[in-house]
């Protein structure tokens, strides 16, 4: 029942442009991530969706209904396009309590009394709001307000739900919870999920597809797997998962094997082209070994829990992240071998 | 499908901004344009011969000067004052902030003959407290109030309460981590104030400046009773004076010279406009606690300073007032072989007049609050979220019937309603013809601290309302409203006390059964009740002063910042 | 039967007059609107501008407006039966208007001063530099019928403003502020009607009134018929009435001079053979109006 | 000189406590994180720090100045405590543009024009804000606000900073080139850092010492290293790196080596007490191998970029993370071998 989808999609503010001929279609039901760096224009495709802004050029469709066409100067307001959003900013009503906060989208739609308490109760709990439920929006920590935030969007049934970073500001474990709580809310309602964040793994978790965002276009749009293994251009390789992006000459084809020259050694890769010149190095494709045909210098070390982050300069100046348990010291020298990194072709 | 607005407005949104903005401009912009009408025509033929003549006569030009120099000090005085007083209150740890503010509520409830009249009467060389003090000077010595000094305190004093009430709501606004953020990178008390506060309460400071100024260049009461003793005329003394003349053309000269004061009005209104379209600041959420910069050492000298101007601009006039209710016969000395109640026996027992005025004004003045909330939040937020050019205009010519003497205001609403169209009825005689005529009048006072407050407020408020459904109406009974409870608040107050006491408007539409507290306190004056006027004027005092109470006693049911006293 | 009264009678005296009528006529019924003349004017003009006045009966001021508005078609002639008790003067030969009472103008001046003026010389002696104050006829219908008649008078003449003027007297404002300002004793002499002074000081205020020796201008409070009057017949009644040795009574209990012939004057007036009146004539008065503002204006630079 | 000790120190709202007993210090010059979940206090101890709120108990003393105490009712107003803050909620100023929000505290501090610009091109510069200097705070993205609060914050040379969640809002690799930023400012400064953040794999990579908190206290107090491998407590041993706590019978020391019974299987363990009674098992001490020891079954799988993690049930019902590059499906069976995790006691 809605479908979204965008047709040459453009928005400037006062001349600056935001977003440049977005076409694309998120499926009924489908739970999408939008990931890219800061100011790529999330937050402006997500306005725009909402029916908070009105697009510069092209249209929107939620389901069978066009909501927003710049050409025929139609605009279906915010309130009657069926859809939740939470807020970057959270946007709570700071004259009402979490309770009413929360319960208000229900007064809205005109539920009966009992249902109204039963359902915010339950997206309290879900929340783990409850204690908090009298308390006002301003006497909440951040994450409790992120988390009122929250509760207020999934309350209700909307056909689609636009989420803006909704666990910037809450711990792994809180997030882990939470993630169980959108998830089940797809499940159970089947809307329409959009959701930005800027944490990749994040996205990889939850979203079906993600579409890869950078200075206002749509990069590649594809499953998280696809996206971390089959990265259509530089941009996308190397946002995702911290790849390093490399040249490669001398590509052959053997069997159905490409090899190519990467930084002086010649090794196998995977791609989708036939004549590929670059390749992405990712930690995974580094394997840290005394005998590895590329010499490296470790630059900085990184804790992560249980195993460390090493930034490694190699002879030829390339930067490149191989991830180790055992604990190296900067200025150790290693040897490296990459395992069948993924290659592209870029003009 | 809908139409399409700027931002993610509606087609419910376009209709409801057409329909309240026609009602609106009916009620405020059709008496001055009937006005207009008038002043052009002369005889019967259009023309602006007349227009010219009274534009080019010397006394025209010296009343203008005079106009601009007492309303634009005078505005001075009460920026300075009010803002003083505001800025203190809610940002620093004064103590007894309620009391303080409910103090400087009361130069509004008196009118503004009254105030003038109590000043004087301190003043002068009869002044019983300067006779007692020893130190009134002899007879014949000049009245200092009456000049255009005078003129100029007195209406600072009056009008502070205007900027106070407009900037505290402000204030409230702000959010407490702003401040935090300035003070946390080291900078100190002013330096906060200056370049952090003041900026973000420009918009309200800025909207409380114009109508303050457009209230002063309107005021008759304090020019006539300290101008025309001292030959001092201001726009508004002429006008009158053109009304005691006899000429055929009076009114035709009138409207003229009331035009010349809306012009002078609409261009201040513009220039504010001007230096503020160049920001626009959102507050992103809104305060959670009270802003208490703690003030150290200099607190007690700060609070003393405080109450001794309160004490001068409030007890004192007070005391005059009471002073002058207190004795038989205007001059008699106040001694206690002098003192008599009968002016307050006779005025608030035996004349039935007294009663009915309380009801009548009373009524008009609780009315004029509400319907004009009504009209204005939503209308302020509609002209805010989807300008049309009519709107735009409309803004800038609102404050013309506010502007405009009071007399003129009631002669325009004489015109204009004494023949109905399509009927026999008339609403003149009745109430209603006050009542329409307060619409029009007050229409500034609520709109202008409404429209700085809605500037101000984060747009994302409304749009999550709007994200979970919420039709317009709802949007604005449960957000929008409440978030600018305390403007909307100060707006109603404002407008309340102002219609409380409110003279020049009802004094040509009142007829016998319809008087309000205004007219019946000038009758007596008029008639050499001194005693019983000011009697009168007391118990207005303290009949809202009352009210106040009883608002505080019920404060718990109102949105927070509703009630201005309360911290 | 209705009739609708315009009056600036201070509002006990207004209603003490219907009432007077009323018990007289008792199916008569009044509708009365009582204000300043400068406002009633204004409202009465509005209503006349925009085609419906409502009164049938004005009960105003001075014999001046009534004129203009006389000129103006404005008001109906009645020669009232009564008028033959009534000095020539004090109506309108064609019968629009008829004086019903004398409010004179002399001086004031508060008992604190060592020297009380007889004459209105006086009040232009240099010794009284600063001290004098008097209602200005740009505010007050009264004043300027003062101004027009002092000035009328031979022995003063504009020479005795040029003179006031120069000793600074405040012309400003109307009597009541000029009463006030002579009373608190800011300025302690001044010129005002007759009532205000005289009532008051019995009240107990520090002043005392003077009838000065040249005699003193006065208005008349006429009354007059609205020629757009719904209620001609009850209007004229209402005229008759004021004029009446009944209605006149009425004038003298509320503390005024009666203006007609043999009615006596009340508690605190000199006898009325002792009080003289100066010479006045409306007409005069109305043309010389605007002239005589602006005279006074240039002399008093008041504006 | 800018040693931070915390004495006694606690805070309540309204009667309901959000700080207690608080006693540590805080180094001069050391970076420290606060890491907690949703509402434990980490705001609160900030605010508390930076002079916003007087405490309800104890005292704070800053270098050799006692800032705030409760008992001697002395308080240093924040503006006199040259401190850097970062406010969650970024506080800009709205009526400044970028710039003029980021110059202010050099005004104050009054430098030179010239200096004044050259410091804030260069704070613009580092936080990548050079292009939207004369932009105003409103007319920002989410991510491009916070960089103008840490812009703003490092830009003057405070005796300490406190940064509320500064990194929330961004993206790994701006996280990344901002975490250098900070590493950078606090190597030229030497200032003392006290970091709050709700993502530990950022609180491990730039903090020298971790403060765990929990429900208004500090549960562990201990460089990254310690707090993962060696957790105190079962709080922060689930709480930081997803650990499993489970009990462990039968514990018996030989040699310098410790045994015990963990979920039916007898195995090694590391630990600091003589008597541990729980473990915490996290997917670095969980192998899959086919001939593992513990039985378990694939309950849900999450795609983390490279590499999958594993929710998986032990036969006895306890939930285990592990982590594998392979792909399972969910209702797999597998076997798990435990290696080595660390042990501690509780009551
Ligand atoms: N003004 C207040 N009035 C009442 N309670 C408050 C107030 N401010 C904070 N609290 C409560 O104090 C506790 C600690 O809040 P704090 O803001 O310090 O949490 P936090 O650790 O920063 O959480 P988060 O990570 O969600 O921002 C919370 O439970 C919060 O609800
Ligand atoms: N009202 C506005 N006026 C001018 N420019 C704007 C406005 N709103 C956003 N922009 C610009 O448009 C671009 C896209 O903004 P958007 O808020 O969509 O970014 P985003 O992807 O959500 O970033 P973040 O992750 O930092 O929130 C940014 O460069 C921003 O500066
Ligand atoms: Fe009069
Ligand atoms: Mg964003
Ligand atoms: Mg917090």
């Amino acid at each position: 029942m809605a479908d979204i989808s965008l047709s040459a999609l453009g928005k400037s503010f006062a001349g600056a442009p935001a977003l440049h001929d977005i076409t694309t279609t998120f499926k009924d039901g489908e739970f999408v991530a939008l990931l890219g760096p800061s100011g790529c224009g999330k937050t402006t495709l997500l306005r725009l969706l909402a029916g908070f802004e009105m697009p510069t050029t092209g249209q929107i469709s939620i389901g069978p209904r066009e909501v927003a066409h710049v050409a025929g100067n139609r605009m279906v307001p915010p309130e009657d396009r069926n859809i939740g959003f939470v807020f970057q900013s959270y946007a709570l009503w700071p004259h009402m309590n979490v309770r009413r906060n929360v319960s208000y989208p229900l007064e809205i739609r005109r539920f009966s009394k009992a249902e109204i308490t039963a359902q915010t109760d339950q997206a309290l709990q879900a929340t783990g709001l409850t204690d908090y439920a009298d308390r006002m929006p301003s006497e909440l920590s951040g994450g409790q307000r992120q988390r009122v935030a929250l509760a207020r969007c999934l309350v209700s049934h909307p056909d689609a739900v636009l989420l803006d970073e909704p666990l910037a500001n809450l711990d792994v474990a809180l997030r882990a919870s939470m993630q169980t709580v959108f998830t089940d809310f797809h499940k159970r309602t089947g809307a329409t999920m959009v959701y930005v964040t800027h944490d990749q793994s994040e996205a990889m978790a939850m979203a079906d597809r993600i579409a890869v965002m950078d200075k206002g276009r749509i990069q590649q749009f594809d499953t998280p797997q696809t996206l971390y293994e089959r990265p259509k251009n530089r941009f996308v390789a190397e946002f995702v998962g911290r790849g390093t992006v490399v040249p490669m000459r001398g590509v052959e084809k053997s069997d159905s094997a490409l090899h190519g020259h990467v930084l002086g050694t010649r090794i196998a890769v995977q791609s989708g082209d036939d004549l590929p010149s670059h390749v992405c190095l990712r930690p995974e494709n580094l394997t840290i070994s005394e005998t590895g045909d590329l010499r490296a210098k470790v630059a900085r070390v990184t804790y992560l829990g249980g195993k460390y982050l090493l930034e490694t300069v190699a002879d030829c100046g390339t930067r490149l992240l191989a991830e180790t348990r055992a604990r190296f010291d900067v200025g150790m020298q290693l040897g490296l071998t990459i395992t069948t990194p993924w290659a592209f072709s870029e003009e | 499908m809908g139409v399409l607005t700027k931002n993610g407005g509606s087609r419910s949104e376009g209709w409801l901004l057409s329909t309240i903005l026609i009602v609106a401009i009916s009620l405020t912009l059709a008496p001055v344009l009937r006005l207009f009408v008038e002043g052009v025509t002369d005889q019967g033929a259009v023309g602006l011969s007349l227009a010219g003549e009274v534009l080019r006569q010397p006394s025209t030009l010296s009343a203008l000067t005079h106009s601009l120099v007492t309303a634009g000090f005078g505005t001075l005085v009460s920026v300075v004052l009010g803002s003083a007083f505001a800025f203190l209150v809610a940002l620093t740890d004064l103590r007894a902030k309620a009391a303080l503010v409910f103090c400087l509520m009361i130069p509004m409830m008196i009118p503004p003959q009254i105030t003038a009249l109590s000043w004087t009467q301190i003043m002068g060389p009869s002044s019983v407290l300067l006779k007692t003090l020893g130190l009134a000077p002899p007879l014949g010595s000049p009245q200092p109030l009456y000049s255009a000094q005078g003129i100029i305190l007195l209406l600072g004093i009056q009008h502070m309460s205007i900027i106070f009430l407009t900037l505290r709501a402000g204030l409230r606004a702000i959010p407490q981590e702003v401040v935090e953020a300035a003070r946390i990178s080291g900078a100190r008390g002013l330096r906060t104030w200056w370049q952090v506060v003041m900026p973000l309460t420009l918009p309200s400071l800025a909207a409380g400046t114009a109508i303050t100024f457009v209230t002063a260049l309107g005021n008759f009461g304090i020019p006539a009773m300290l101008g025309i003793p001292a030959g001092y005329a201001t726009l508004p003394t002429l006008v009158y004076q053109k009304l005691a003349g006899m000429g055929t053309s009076v009114l035709a000269e009138v409207s003229i010279l009331a035009m010349l004061i809306g012009a002078v009005a609409v261009t201040g209104i513009l220039t504010q406009r001007f230096f503020q379209s160049r920001q626009r600041v959102y507050l992103v959420g809104a305060t959670s606690r009270p802003l208490a910069i703690p003030l150290g050492a200099a607190r007690l000298p700060v609070e003393v300073l405080l109450w001794a101007v309160v004490c001068t601009i409030l007890v004192l006039p007070m005391f005059g007032l009471l002073a002058t209710s207190l004795v038989p016969a205007y001059g008699v000395p106040l001694r206690l072989d002098t003192v008599t109640l009968e002016a307050w026996t006779e005025v608030l027992l035996r004349q039935p007049v007294t009663t009915r005025a309380f009801a009548n004004s009373f009524g008009l003045a609780i009315g004029a609050a509400v319907v004009l909330m009504l009209l204005c939040l939503p209308l302020a937020w509609l002209m805010e979220r989807n300008p049309t050019r009519l709107s735009r205009l409309f803004d800038s010519l609102l404050d013309l019937p506010y502007a405009l003497p009071g007399v003129v205001l009631s002669i325009a609403m004489i015109l204009l309603l004494i023949k109905l169209p399509f009927t026999d009825a008339t609403l003149y005689g009745t109430i209603w013809i006050i009542f329409l005529a307060y619409l029009a009048r007050f229409f500034a006072v609520m709109f202008r601290p409404v429209q700085a407050s809605l500037k101000q407020l984060d747009p994302a408020m409304g749009e999550a309302a709007q994200s979970v459904g919420a039709s317009l109406f709802q949007r604005l009974r449960d957000v929008i409203v409440p978030l600018s409870a305390p403007a909307a608040a100060a707006g109603a107050i404002l407008v309340f006390l102002t219609a409380f006491n409110e003279l020049t408007v009802s004094a040509l539409l009142w007829s016998s059964g319809t008087e309000t507290l205004g007219v019946v306190i000038f009758n007596l004056d008029d008639s050499g009740e001194t005693a019983m006027a000011s009697a009168l004027a007391m118990t207005i005092v303290l009949v809202v002063m009352a009210l106040m109470v009883l608002v505080q006693l019920m404060s718990r049911r109102f949105p927070k910042g509703v009630v201005p006293w309360q911290t | 039967d209705t009739i609708t009264l315009y009056t600036s009678q201070p509002n006990a005296d207004a209603q003490q007059t219907v009432d007077a009528f009323k018990a007289a006529n008792p199916d008569t019924d009044v509708e009365w609107v009582r204000d300043g003349t400068t406002k009633l004017m204004a409202r009465l003009r509005a209503e006349i501008e925009a085609g419906n006045p409502q009164p049938d009966v004005l009960l105003i001021a001075d014999t001046v407006t009534l004129e203009g508005m006389a000129q103006d078609g404005l008001l109906t002639a009645y020669q009232s039966p009564e008028a033959a008790n009534y000095d020539s003067a004090l109506y309108s030969a064609d019968g629009f208007y008829h004086s019903t009472k004398l409010i004179t103008t002399g001086i004031v001046y508060n008992t604190g001063v060592e020297t009380a003026p007889t004459s209105w010389n006086d009040l232009s002696d240099a010794a009284l530099k600063g001290q004098v104050a008097m209602p200005s006829p740009l505010y007050s219908g009264a004043a300027l019928i003062h101004l027009a008649t002092l000035t009328g008078d031979d022995s003063l003449g504009w020479g005795y403003y040029e003179q006031l003027a120069e000793n600074d007297a405040r012309a400003q404002g109307g009597n009541g502020g000029t009463f006030k300002a002579v009373a608190s004793g800011e300025k302690p002499y001044g010129m005002v009607v007759d009532f205000l002074a005289i009532r008051n000081k019995a009240e107990g205020s520090p002043v005392e009134f003077v009838f000065p020796i040249e005699g003193v201008s006065y208005v008349t409070e006429p009354v007059a018929i609205m020629s757009t009057a719904k209620n001609v017949e009850g209007a004229q009644k209402f005229v008759d009435f004021l004029l009446s040795a009944e209605g006149q009574d009425v004038v003298l209990e509320m503390g005024y001079i009666p203006a007609r012939d043999g009615m006596g004057v009340p508690a605190g007036f000199p006898a009325r053979e002792d009080i003289k009146l100066m010479d006045f004539d409306p007409a005069t008065a109305l043309k010389d109006a605007e002239a005589n503002k602006a005279k006074f204006t240039e002399l008093f630079g008041a504006e």
